[in-house]
């Protein structure tokens, strides 16, 4: 397949090539030529910058050649959470990757992060995801009548869940788990950061209730150490480790 | 603890952490680490040692249980085997089974298969005899020779 | 057609959306619609901090908050209600701190601050730590908090509504001075089903965030297309003093990317190509703390004069490589990632490139310290309300201070909800809506389906583009008189043709083209109340510097811009801007 | 008809615990197994030669050497597990210890398959 011949110009400074994104559509109404709610592989062809984002083609490609593919997106980068999908059979956000980064002589893949419904083309219904989030109480539980001035931590302290406080809610992780594909009943590495940012906030006296139901069937049990989650999460949050930290708890009711 | 301030009241969890889960996914390490142990030795034994695969017949089974260690090694590694296996089983019958009903289908069934082995097993290991009576004496370990006597 | 009722609707779930939910519901039967599920709201990328006189690390004071402010601001500041987000921002960053925020702390556990561009010790002395902070994600927190305290208090929400239009009881533009005209409800487009919604509510809050799309380089979100703002104007409504926005002195040069002041907070320097510390020549004393616009603008003076760097001369640097790696990872893990992920640069060893980038709109919905929306200068819309930066209320002037609009967010934001939920509370009963009350909407939204199939020729890309490259091109650091007149052409123009538009998706589900071509037309809108205003001050004032007029004209020009959609194109009128303490001086750092 | 997704590009991680799932679930139905025969022990010394002497066909050789293989990686990348969820170190070179399981599996397949292989097919 030859998707790509590096154009010898020059634009700006950055090399101008052609790309092939072949993405997977789905239309509940349907198309002229599919039905409502199948899906199907669409190749298109486009111009782009080396230094462009993935994000950058699907917007030429819509605003270009096909108004009517669908995918979420806002802050173009990397911060809101928006355009988790799976590229090249891996997840990751549109916005923060970049063409240069994926081979571009072969069609980049793009298709809806798995095991979440599709709605349509790439979004996904994210209301599950959220609901597992909700779930684990993610919301400070203080002990005591609030002080008048802030309540003390100290910088170790503050230090200790400062990782799980990255999380933007993009489901990259839990959409990438091999446990959460299976049947969906795992919370998923998602909520477990969620919970672990507060059970170790040394402010927080909710721990045990969480902890409580991380210890659940769908919790943290389920996780076989796969490691996709580390992997695909854009904000670099150790999800594994935040996981294993939450079973240390769990077992010797230490935190 | 004090208790949560909260605008609206949420289910009370205060009730001890269940352990059974925790608890499994412990033993599945533990056991884990012994068996390594157990089921090398067992594996080197009878397949690195001596002649190997062929040497295994009644006759070699037979000399080996006669030791006590290797006895309960045997019954160590049987049960604990079966039990990691049958968690590790359920494992993925959690993850693959659709419905409550088949999940819980599916464990009783490796319960039940676990127990059964665990038991036939053990009666042999326990009740086994190296030199039955009027059996082919070729085929019997050669202490028996002077036990018969 | 759904009708929903309630007694306050909130549109957006931004920061400002959020803390007025989280006051509201719990008085009165609250709605938060919003576009965008709230976690994407942009309020997260906000960066570098939160000011508050805490006096956490160092001796500070509200009222040096409030001359910074007034005095970063340009003297346009209405000075009452600096006064007030100055004196509660101590409440509202503890607030948020019980709340559950994870701010970053001094080794005695307080909440921990620094210095940021603007914010000085005793009226102008020195720079003074003031700006709470968590690493360099502040926003990110304070979006995570509100809405994780919204989850607590289980707010209802109605996520990935698109309100499109706002209700009133009559037509503000009819109604005589005085006279009564109350909010009656909005009507909202279902992103999902397609469906028009209307909500008929007794208060509505708007907290639709800005309108930096209108650039082409811009820190905005793509869905920032300021909507709310939109809306408004079309009801009839002024917007105050929108020829001010704010151009960030340091966007990753040709993304817009923001990398956060505090780089500079931190110890980061500005080099053109010469390696000089140019700043210091154009603000001796706090060099390049000094705000927002004179930054912005010796940047793009050091590239127009030839000092720029990179092939083509169109960029500054920041340099952070004097700084320790550790240092660096504690206070600016995030902004130096954007540099290694988009520019492959390593702050560690080479410095960033960085050009001024759009960044927040200091002009919006004209509100009262309560954020009461104004239907002239002075009559208040019975029940509608608004916060945020599609508000202005105006605290910001004609220069937003860093910091100071995550401080807006949640004093405005807080004190929005409060009110439209008391007022809730006293009203009877919203006014009846208008017969057929979504036909608007769903006129609008079948028309665009219709241009599928119609034969339109124009674009959403095409146009939009056409609307933002002269926009950067004309209105950006540097006006004129013929570069504003050249944008206003080329805008008109663009609105003609917008009648002539065509989308490609004629669906109801999922239709985001549809969407993209309704935000359009705001951003075409707003950028002619920009321009408008822009060229009717003939001055230079804070974040709008004009070359033919290069001196702060306090004689003409000391008022509020007041804009307002009319047939025959945008009307202007002005607003006496509210001083109490600090009269104009000249601005010197 | 929906189709399928890609098969998820997953690093060490995720294919060793797929190996780890396969090779689990063979090590079960061969203990089955495996005790079931070794049970015909208490029938009669002539049942169990029999039926051991069945299995020793090359073919049968060689699904043995597959069980040590599984038995292997099975038990030393379940030490791996172990030391990831015990130790941090472990957590953060995962991938490394992917490598030292498959470092360790080569060595000892390698000392054990051509004993397993001549005393399957060296004859008598
Ligand atoms: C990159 C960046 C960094 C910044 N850093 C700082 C900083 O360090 N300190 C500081 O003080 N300020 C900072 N600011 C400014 C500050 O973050 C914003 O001004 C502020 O967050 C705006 O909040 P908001 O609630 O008004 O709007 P947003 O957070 O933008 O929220 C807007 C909401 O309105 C909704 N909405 C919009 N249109 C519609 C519609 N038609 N229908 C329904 N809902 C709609 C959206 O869904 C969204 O929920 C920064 C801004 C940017 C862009
Ligand atoms: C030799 C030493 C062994 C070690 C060190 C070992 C270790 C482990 C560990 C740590 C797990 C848990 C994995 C997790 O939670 O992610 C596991 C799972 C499992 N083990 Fe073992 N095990 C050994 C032997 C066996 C044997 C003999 C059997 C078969 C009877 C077996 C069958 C399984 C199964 C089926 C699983 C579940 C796999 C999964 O959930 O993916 N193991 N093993
Ligand atoms: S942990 Fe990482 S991958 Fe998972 S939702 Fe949060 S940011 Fe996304
Ligand atoms: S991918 Fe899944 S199995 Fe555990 S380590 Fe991550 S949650
Ligand atoms: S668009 Fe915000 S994370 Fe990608």
């Amino acid at each position: 397949m030859t998707a790509v011949e590096e154009v010898p110009t020059e634009l700006g400074g950055v090399a101008v090539m052609q790309v092939t994104l072949r993405i997977k559509r789905m239309n509940p109404e349907g198309t002229g030529d599919h039905a409502p709610g199948e899906d199907y592989w669409e190749e298109f062809h486009l111009e782009a910058h080396a230094t462009d984002r993935v994000l950058d083609a699907l917007h030429k490609i819509k605003w270009e050649q096909d108004g009517t593919l669908a995918f979420r997106r806002s802050c173009a980068h990397g911060v809101c959470g928006s355009d988790a999908m799976r590229i090249n059979a891996r997840n990751r956000l549109a916005c923060k990757t970049l063409l240069k980064d994926l081979n571009p002589a072969k069609p980049i893949l793009v298709e809806p992060i798995v095991g979440l419904p599709v709605e349509k083309d790439l979004i996904v219904d994210m209301e599950p995801f959220f609901a597992s989030y909700r779930k684990i109480m993610p919301f400070l539980m203080p002990a005591g009548p609030a002080p008048e001035r802030e309540r003390l931590q100290t910088p170790a302290q503050r230090e200790r869940f400062d990782d799980t406080t990255k999380c933007i809610l993009c489901a990259a992780c839990t959409t990438a788990c091999p446990v959460f594909w299976t049947d969906g009943q795992y919370f998923g590495p998602q909520a477990i950061v969620g919970a672990h940012r507060f059970i170790f906030d040394s402010r927080d006296e909710g721990q045990w209730d969480r902890l409580e139901i991380l210890n659940d069937t769908a919790g943290v049990w389920k996780c076989r150490t796969a490691f996709n989650c580390t992997e695909a999460c854009p904000r670099g949050i150790e999800v594994t480790k935040a996981i294993s930290e939450i079973k240390h708890a769990l077992n010797t009711g230490e935190i | 603890m004090a208790a949560p301030e909260l605008s609206h009241p949420l289910p009370s969890t205060r009730k001890r952490l269940t352990p059974a889960h925790r608890w499994w996914w412990k033993f599945q390490r533990i056991s884990g680490v012994v068996l390594v142990v157990l089921l090398f030795a067992h594996l080197f034994y009878n397949l690195v040692l001596g002649d190997g695969v062929n040497q295994i017949d009644f006759a070699f089974v037979a000399g080996k249980w006669a030791a006590p260690l290797w006895k309960w090694w045997a019954f160590a590694l049987l049960v604990l085997a079966m039990l990691h296996g049958m968690n590790g089983m359920s494992y993925l019958v959690g993850d693959y089974a659709r419905s409550q009903r088949t999940r819980r289908f599916l464990n009783a069934l490796l319960g039940a298969a676990t127990a059964v082995i665990v038991v036939l097993g053990t009666l042999v290991i326990f009740t086994f005899d190296p030199c039955p009576q009027g059996a082919d004496a070729s085929l019997l370990p050669s202490f028996c020779a002077e036990v018969g006597k | 057609m759904t009708t929903h009722d309630y007694d306050v609707v909130i549109v957006g779930a931004g920061g400002a959306g959020m803390r007025a939910a989280l006051e509201s519901s719990q008085r009165a039967r609250t709605a938060v619609l919003t576009k965008l599920y709230p976690t994407r709201s942009h309020t997260g990328a906000a960066q570098g901090g939160m000011a508050a006189a805490l006096s956490n690390v160092e001796d500070d004071n509200v009222e040096w908050h409030v001359f910074d402010t007034v005095k970063g601001g340009d003297y346009l500041v209405d000075q009452d209600a600096a006064q007030i987000l100055c004196a509660e921002a101590v409440d509202a960053v503890l607030d948020l701190e019980k709340m559950g925020l994870p701010f970053n702390r001094t080794e005695d556990g307080h909440i921990d601050q620094r210095r940021f561009g603007g914010h000085t010790r005793n009226h102008g002395e020195a720079a003074v730590r003031r700006a709470c902070y968590s690493a360099d994600r502040t926003g990110h927190m304070i979006l995570q908090t509100l809405y994780q305290q919204c989850v607590k208090q289980d707010v209802e929400f109605f996520n990935e509504f698109y309100v499109l239009e706002l209700l009133l009881s009559e037509d503000p533009q009819d109604a005589k001075p005085g006279a009564e005209v109350a909010v009656a409800g909005v009507v909202a487009y279902e992103l999902a089903t397609g469906e028009v919604h209307t909500f008929r509510a007794k208060s509505v809050i708007f907290a639709t965030g800005g309108a930096g799309k209108i650039f082409k380089t811009t820190s905005n979100a793509h869905t920032l297309t300021g909507d709310g703002m939109g809306m408004v104007l079309r009801a009839g409504l002024p917007l105050e003093d929108m020829e001010f926005f704010q151009f960030h002195p340091t966007g990753l040069a040709g993304l817009g990317i923001l990398l956060s002041e505090a780089a500079r907070g931190e110890g980061g320097i500005l080099r053109n190509s010469t390696g000089e510390r140019f700043m210091e020549r154009y603000a001796p004393t706090i060099k390049d703390l000094a705000p927002r616009d004179m930054v912005a603008r010796a940047i793009s003076n050091e590239v127009r004069e030839g000092r720029g760097c990179g092939p083509h001369k169109d960029y500054v640097l920041l340099d952070l490589t004097h700084l320790e790696p550790a240092h660096i990872d504690a206070k600016l893990p995030d902004i130096t990632e954007f540099a290694r992920t988009y520019l492959g640069v390593e702050p560690y060893t080479e410095p960033i490139p960085v050009f001024p980038t759009a960044h927040f709109a200091m002009g919006g919905i004209p509100t009262t310290v309560t954020a009461q929306v104004l239907r002239n200068n002075t009559d208040v819309v019975a029940g509608l309300y608004a916060a945020g930066e599609c508000a202005c209320v105006s605290v910001h002037g004609a220069n937003r201070l860093g910091t100071n609009s995550l401080l807006d967010i949640n004093v405005f934001g807080r004190r929005a909800g409060i009110a439209a939920a008391e007022y809730a509370a006293a009203t009877a009963s919203a006014p009846a809506l208008p017969p057929a009350a979504d036909a608007g909407v769903a006129g609008l939204v079948e028309k665009l389906r219709s241009s599928v199939s119609g034969g339109g020729t124009e674009t959403v890309a095409g146009l939009r583009r056409e609307v933002q490259e002269t926009m950067d091109r004309n209105v950006q650091v540097f006006r004129t008189s013929d570069s504003l007149t050249a944008a206003a052409g080329v805008i008109a123009d663009v609105k003609a043709r917008y009648e002539n538009i065509a989308i490609h998706d004629r669906g109801q589900k999922y239709n985001t083209d549809l969407l993209e071509a309704v935000e359009l037309s705001f951003l075409i809108e707003l950028a002619e109340v920009v321009v408008a205003g822009a060229l009717a001050r003939q001055e230079s004032r804070g974040g709008h510097y004009r070359e033919d007029f290069p001196t702060r004209d306090d004689e003409k020009f000391m008022k509020h811009t007041m804009a307002y959609g009319s047939p025959g194109g945008i009307r202007l009128d002005y607003k006496p801007v509210v001083i109490t303490k600090y009269q104009p001086m000249e601005r010197k750092y | 008809m929906p189709s399928t997704p890609t098969l998820y590009r997953g690093h060490e991680g995720m294919w060793m615990w797929i190996v780890h799932r396969a090779t689990g679930v063979a090590i079960f139905f061969f203990l089955l197994v495996h005790v079931l025969d070794t049970s015909l022990v208490r029938l009669s010394p002539e049942a169990y030669n029999q039926v051991i002497d069945s299995y020793k066909t090359p073919l049968y050789g060689l699904l043995e050497a597959g069980l040590v293989a599984a038995i292997i990686l099975h038990a030393f990348n379940g030490l791996r597990i172990i030391a990831v969820d015990r130790w941090t170190w472990a957590l953060r070179h995962q991938k490394l210890l992917v490598w030292v399981v498959w470092g360790i599996f080569v060595v000892l397949m390698a000392g054990f398959l051509p004993r397993q292989l001549t005393n399957v097919f060296g004859g008598e």
